[in-house]
């Protein structure tokens, strides 16, 4: 089982970077891939044309929460490669900002675990969006408290 | 009950990320506090802006991983308070 | 909501197909992209080593089924866009057999569009797959009375 | 009752895909039959390998679309038997 995490400040090409990991993973082709990729959208929560995405991370913990993760998940469905590629930094528009794919033998586990990788990651990988929107930042799901403040 | 030593203190770095880094007005600070601290109750000292309870939405992670609020702080530990996750 | 289907008698990259959509489509790159590749397995279904698979389809029922199913997927669950690919003849193992690409504003569309047109064109699109294994050729789920003879 | 014309036959157009056609050894054949014929009640014509009926796994397409083994057919009609799909 083989498990690629990594963070990018920089715009990347979701497809070149799944087959640049298929290549490194090297062997026979796996019978079923399931991919997601995840872009930007041109407008912010509120409707408003969103100008960029600014996604902030915990260094070091978001790495380490990604590839326990991902682990955990290829684990349970029995996959055999898992793949995470995750923007950070500031994001435009129309750019991915989230690629999961997994290669298994077979089609079910593979759709599982890249459907479920990507709820888990949603939820429980530190990352936190703030859309900027006609010059102003406002944090995506801030709807505690503290953020009204 | 014989006399002890006073418990000895820890010293911990505290880090805030996101909305709850701009609300606190601070990303990162070392705090010396009493042994036996927990995230939940040192979040009180933080001085937070919306009372002394931990919200429930704030999450903790000791050394970079998750962890309970109640969970005791060991000295050097790394403690974040994490806002809401909103990432993918 | 548009809809493409192909088949294709010679190998096809599935990266470049879905690229090669995403630009015809144009507009705003869809804020949520499934995608689903299927490839040929170097076994047989006996766990014989294969030597290509053989894909026989019905000219002009297949891509007007394709078409229905396709379409029907993309209406019940509200996606934007959806791509089918579908080798037919003789695919060498390790090739792209299947290609599905659904383009969604929603995460959740989009996976589920995905996984239930691929379940759809795996059971209600007329494909017959045959094994070919050391020069002797076998039709998969070829269980019925008839194959038998 | 008046006497009336014999009913009119139809012609349709037979195929056969993959295993099916390799069992029964062709392919496609035009067959002349009488109107009210259904893709159930043609089978037997064909002088299937495994006996009169339908199996329950062959699938009926009529012009091109999944159909019902008792629809009747029309003059004209392209009928195909489909053994059990595997595709994707």
């Amino acid at each position: 089982m083989s498990v690629s995490v990594s963070l990018h400040p920089d715009p990347f090409g979701p497809f070149l970077q799944v087959e640049q990991w298929q290549q490194q993973l090297g062997g026979d082709p796996a019978a079923a891939t399931s991919l997601f990729i995840g872009r930007v959208r041109g407008t912010a929560s509120d409707g408003q044309p969103l100008d960029a995405l600014e996604l902030e991370h915990y260094p070091g913990m978001t790495e380490a929460q990604l590839q326990r993760l991902a682990t955990a998940s290829a684990r349970r469905h029995g996959v055999a490669a898992v793949m995470v590629r995750h923007r950070v930094g500031l994001v435009l528009s129309g750019d991915a900002i989230v690629v999961v794919a997994v290669l298994a033998d077979r089609r079910g586990p593979a759709q599982r675990c890249c459907h479920e990788l990507l709820e888990a990651l949603k939820h429980d990988a530190p990352f936190w969006k703030r859309e900027w929107s006609s010059g102003v930042g406002t944090w995506v799901e801030g709807n505690t408290p503290l953020t009204a403040g | 009950m014989a006399a002890s030593d006073p418990p000895p203190g820890l010293t911990v770095r505290v880090r805030l990320f996101a909305s709850l880094r701009e609300a606190m007005g601070w990303a990162e600070q070392r705090l010396t506090t009493a042994a036996g601290t927990t995230p939940a109750s040192l979040w009180p000292q933080l001085d937070p802006p919306d009372g002394e309870a931990l919200p429930a939405t704030v999450r903790v992670a000791i050394n970079q991983q998750f962890a309970d609020p109640a969970t005791p702080l060991a000295d050097g530990d790394e403690l974040a308070f994490l806002p809401p996750i909103s990432g993918g």
